[in-house]
């Protein structure tokens, strides 16, 4: 099969294998902007075909309401959100949502958020325990709730808070870290240390807009998160700088942040990433994975590579 | 119409057939996108890109601003595979959607949200309240409803004339209100034989004066053999202000909300709005709500 | 006068008294993007009459050529620069720039950046005591230089920094803050209980952008600082923290980051900021900050504000 | 001309009057501005905003993207207040630009940087090198020279025909060269009745065949009684190879410069390139340079 298609064609090829998934292609559609698959999957003639892998929306041990509206601010070529985990916990994302995720022909990553290491834990267990479920990103950096950043800044509670995980579910655990949270090498170390099996590099940066008119924050809740291309230049950095952390240890860096394009799935895995993730981008177009996954392939030609992942982590710096 | 459920939203993009200039404050913008006019069903909206797609790919020139705006349906012609979206500028993105011109191809996402569908309205008569830029909305939904055998009757408010979306008409009301048989009625409505009133808060001849409410009040006061419910449309304070009175009078009322949006489609809890029953999504739950689930903040 | 001219006009007033200056407006043009102003000055009516005061491009003891080009590279609603602190040095700019200053009607103050201590120090020392300078920006925060986050992000060196400048030195500090770096507010605390006179809050955020034809960084310094409206909203975060720690103590804030218009100089003010710096604007208009003004004075017309000090502060949180 | 200095740079608003196809892969945007049309010199160069103004303020629709993109002169017109500038389609910015229609406001800052002064030559012949959107500057610059009683002759590479920025048309030659005396032209230059000849890549008949350098080797073979020197303008690495050229030959070349630009006016030390004596602005110390003080890298 493989070696047929491999003398048909000299199209490269996109597929990964990452944490045991094998992946179509490097694309992930991120946390929180792709609900639980089912929601996009009505759009008249879906595709997951060129989609790698689905991060569903974090869950949490108990029902969250999410924070008050607006939840939502544009900004100069990005946007705010502060959705506050909004989900209607684990057990009912377990018995009505999960069941869907057989009719989409893609992988599935489910995502954990909480307050305490014990939910993240409890969580992180039941949805685990799926089939259907491949891996498990830890969210330990939403800027939308109350001390949301602690996991991600302390690289000690860190640990503990994979570690624990780690220990309490059989599959593949990712860590989410949070920028500006202090050293990021720092943090990526430990999880590494504490068993992380992959890194999303990374979540949201906080920020604010102010309505001036009120004086008030635009968001209901203040402060949100800052996704979008704003951020991409500070989120391919990042990357850089994980991987220069991670690749000694063979952990697999996911890159994330204001990803639009081939070409910016491309700046991701140069730096360091051996896949992508894609949120934000979600919004302006349901089909981006399609559109990302032709742009790499053209790229790909145009290096005369073969294989997406031979482009992982080969930056050259001008000052090295 | 067949009575298939409508196909799921459509991710495409559409053709600017047109652009026109709608009342002093608003813009009209026809496309093509078969798709979407032969699946929407009014009060459903659309979202569109403010950045029109270069020649060669799928992707627009900027990234400024970032997100798609909801559009409501103002007419649609499904036969001709197009429809029309009437706007008014507000900010930065409803300006670039003014600087779009025939040809320019735009992404699109839709026909979003639930529907109102005739038969699951109880009563004959609908009184479709609404002002600004929540009358172009009226106006399909009035359509839908009338071709089901109802009797929509529009009431609108604005501040002055020369706010209103559309021009007003003399017309001959069908059903007379407040001891008035003869007002100004706005045009649109008028040509496909729906009876409408204006309230200007600025008076003038073959206008009620006052806020919507005072038209509405008196239409209210009227009997109706098949029974009477109201949909509003428009700017939030007016919507909260009709969903008031229908509180009082105890007549049924549907609110059609507005939301800023990510996604469109349900995945991302954006767009959340309070009701009695927690947060609910206007881009699936609504944007239609029975008016007492809202709760006003 | 003063009374007179209460009477003739209901215009608000843009005025404000900021570290014994007078200003015309809250408007500070930011360091290295309006060089020493003489070059800004020769475009035809250019008109210092909005400009509050200018923090003239950081200088160092020694000259210094700066990085290898490119040293620009355009993102979403921004732009990374890789200048690496270009300047002539210290002694040439006193000699030769300086002297220009008494020919532009506005406030000056000197910035001033270094990789020692005593660097800092000695620099500070020789341009406070120019008379056309009004007070000292330290930078403490330069991404493009080798260690160039040092003092910005360790509490302990930004106070070692700060106290050692500010005993050096006969004129009022202003301590440049560097986004990213850990937590903010202590690093505030700190430069406060050193002595700033006031805090400037805040330089660029560390970022890349990749060619990815060539898999090299687009700058020929690698990393660059992200500035420009992409960052606004993080700015604005960030002055609010910042404002949070200071205003308790009486210490001023000045607000930066992605000001292009009134709109987004009312926001840093109602943040918390006493007056603001517009970087990378001018690169789009060299009169900018007359249009901001402008716009700063329909703002308050709108508010009914008589003097733009009157909003500094004036947040109200809505999760208050 | 007066012979004052000319007057510091504007910031200021210009009107697009025009915006036409030049050649099959550039544009020609022809923009009213007094004070820049009537003060710059060749090759000074201008920055302009990639997007339109709205019609109520100073500030563009769209933050994206953010900075303004230097062009150079192609045709001056200072009594009307109006002039051209050639830029070809790269990136987003230059694709933004070639939305532009008549009535379009654009904010544009210059002319900036430094020119030729016709009296600064010393010698009588100056060959004018170039390709690509490199050329259109060095018509201005051809005109300038002429004016002044100077003989500029017009040496231009390209891949093929195709890529040219300008139609060629048959030309006999003033000063014949390498045996050549009719040649394919450039047209605008020969408008001017000024010689040009053209280096294609790919062969044809009337074009010398090979790279830029082909024709400029026969050139600077021949005697010049006034003395003979180079500009050179063009993508890099050809500017590189003429710069080359000049120096195995000891003739005297100006490079202009390309770099990308924060400011443009001297102020953020952006547009740096290295030269013999340290980095230098392309904004301020150039566009033009003594080819021998570039550190080409
Ligand atoms: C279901 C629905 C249907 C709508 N139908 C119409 C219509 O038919 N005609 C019409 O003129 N307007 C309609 N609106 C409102 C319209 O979407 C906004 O006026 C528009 O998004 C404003 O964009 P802007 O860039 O000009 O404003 P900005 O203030 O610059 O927008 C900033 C952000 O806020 C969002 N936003 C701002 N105002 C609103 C609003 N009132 N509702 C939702 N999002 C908002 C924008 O989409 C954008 O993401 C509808 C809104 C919804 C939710
Ligand atoms: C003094 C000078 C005169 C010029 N004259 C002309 C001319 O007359 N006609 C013409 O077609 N081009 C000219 N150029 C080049 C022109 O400025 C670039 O082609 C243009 O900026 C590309 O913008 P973009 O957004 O399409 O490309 P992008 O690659 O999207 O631009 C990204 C950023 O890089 C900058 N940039 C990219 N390429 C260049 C370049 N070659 N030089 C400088 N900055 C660049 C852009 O300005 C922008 O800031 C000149 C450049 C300089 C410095
Ligand atoms: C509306 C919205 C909701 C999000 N919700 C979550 C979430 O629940 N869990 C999570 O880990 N990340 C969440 N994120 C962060 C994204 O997964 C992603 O890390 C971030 O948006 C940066 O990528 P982007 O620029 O491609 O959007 C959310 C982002 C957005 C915009
Ligand atoms: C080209 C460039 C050069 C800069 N040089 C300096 C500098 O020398 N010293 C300094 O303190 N800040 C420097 N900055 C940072 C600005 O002063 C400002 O803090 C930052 O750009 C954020 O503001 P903005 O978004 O308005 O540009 C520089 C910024 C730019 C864009
Ligand atoms: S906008 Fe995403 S759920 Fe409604
Ligand atoms: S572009 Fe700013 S110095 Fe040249």
């Amino acid at each position: 099969m493989n070696q047929e298609r491999g003398n048909k064609t000299a199209e490269p090829s996109l597929e990964i294998g990452l944490l045991g998934m094998k992946m179509r292609t490097p694309i992930i559609m991120a946390s929180g902007t792709f609900g639980y698959a089912f929601e996009i999957a009505r759009v008249a003639e879906f595709d997951f075909s060129q989609i790698g892998a689905v991060v569903l929306k974090s869950v949490t041990l108990e029902p969250r309401q999410g924070n008050p509206p607006p939840r939502v601010a544009e900004t100069p070529s990005g946007m705010l959100n502060s959705i506050g985990l909004q989900n209607p916990g684990v057990d009912y994302v377990i018995r009505r949502y999960l069941g869907m995720l057989k009719n989409f022909d893609t992988n599935f990553i489910a995502g954990i958020a909480g307050d305490a290491i014990r939910e993240y834990v409890e969580c992180a267990g039941k949805l685990a325990a799926h089939g259907d479920i491949r891996a498990i990103e830890v969210n330990m950096s939403c800027p939308n709730v109350k001390d949301g950043r602690r996991f991600a800044s302390d690289s000690g509670a860190a640990a503990e808070l994979i570690g624990a995980v780690k220990k309490g579910c059989r599959k593949p655990v990712i860590a989410k870290l949070a920028p500006g949270t202090g050293d990021i090498q720092e943090i990526a170390r430990a999880c590494i240390d504490a068993g992380a099996d992959a890194l999303s590099v990374s979540n949201t940066y906080v920020g604010m807009v102010i309505d001036t008119h009120r004086r008030r924050p635009l968001l209901g809740n203040d402060a949100g998160g800052l996704s979008g291309p704003a951020i991409r230049p500070l989120a391919v950095h990042n990357v850089h700088l994980v991987y220069q952390a991670a690749a000694r240890r063979d952990v697999p860096v996911i890159g994330c942040g204001g990803i639009m394009t081939g070409d910016d799935a491309a700046q991701m895995m140069i730096a360091g990433a051996s896949a992508v993730q894609v949120g934000t981008a979600v919004f302006t177009n349901v089909h981006i994975a399609a559109d990302i996954a032709a742009g790499l392939g053209r790229y790909l030609i145009a290096q005369k590579e073969k294989e997406v992942s031979a482009i992982t982590g080969t930056l050259q710096l001008n000052r090295a | 119409m067949s009575k298939q459920k409508p196909a799921g939203p459509y991710e495409t993009v559409a053709t600017v057939i047109a652009q026109e200039p709608a009342g002093a404050v608003a813009y009209c913008l026809t496309l093509e996108c078969p798709e979407i006019a032969r699946s929407a069903r009014p009060p459903q909206f659309f979202t569109i890109s403010c950045h029109p797609l270069t020649g060669d790919g799928a992707d627009g020139i900027s990234l400024d601003p970032l997100l798609r705006r909801p559009l409501g349906f103002y007419r649609l012609r499904p036969e001709k595979g197009e429809f029309d979206a009437v706007y008014q500028v507000v900010g930065r993105g409803t300006k670039l959607l003014a600087t779009l011109k025939p040809g320019d191809r735009v992404r699109v996402l839709g026909p979003l949200g639930k529907y109102i569908s005739p038969k699951d309205v109880n009563s004959q008569t609908v009184l479709l309240a609404g002002g600004g830029v929540g009358l172009p909305p009226l106006y399909s939904l009035a359509e839908t409803l009338k071709d089901a055998g109802k009797e929509p009757i529009v009431i609108a408010g604005a501040r002055r004339r020369e706010t209103l979306i559309a021009p007003t008409v003399p017309r001959k009301l069908k059903r007379p209100v407040g001891g008035r048989r003869e007002v100004q009625s706005l045009e649109p409505f008028a040509r496909s034989d729906i009876d409408s009133v204006v309230a200007l808060e600025e008076p003038e001849d073959g206008f009620f004066e006052g806020r919507i409410t005072v038209p509405l009040k008196e239409y209210l006061e009227q009997d109706y053999e098949g029974g009477v419910e109201i949909v509003a449309c428009g700017p939030p304070p007016m919507v909260r202000a009709i969903a008031g009175l229908a509180g009082e009078k105890s007549v049924k009322c549907a609110a059609i909300m507005e939301s800023r949006m990510g996604c469109g489609i349900g995945a991302c809890q954006t767009c959340a709005i309070k009701t009695t029953s927690g947060y609910r999504r206007v881009c699936v739950e609504g944007p239609v709500f029975d008016s007492k689930e809202i709760v006003w903040e």
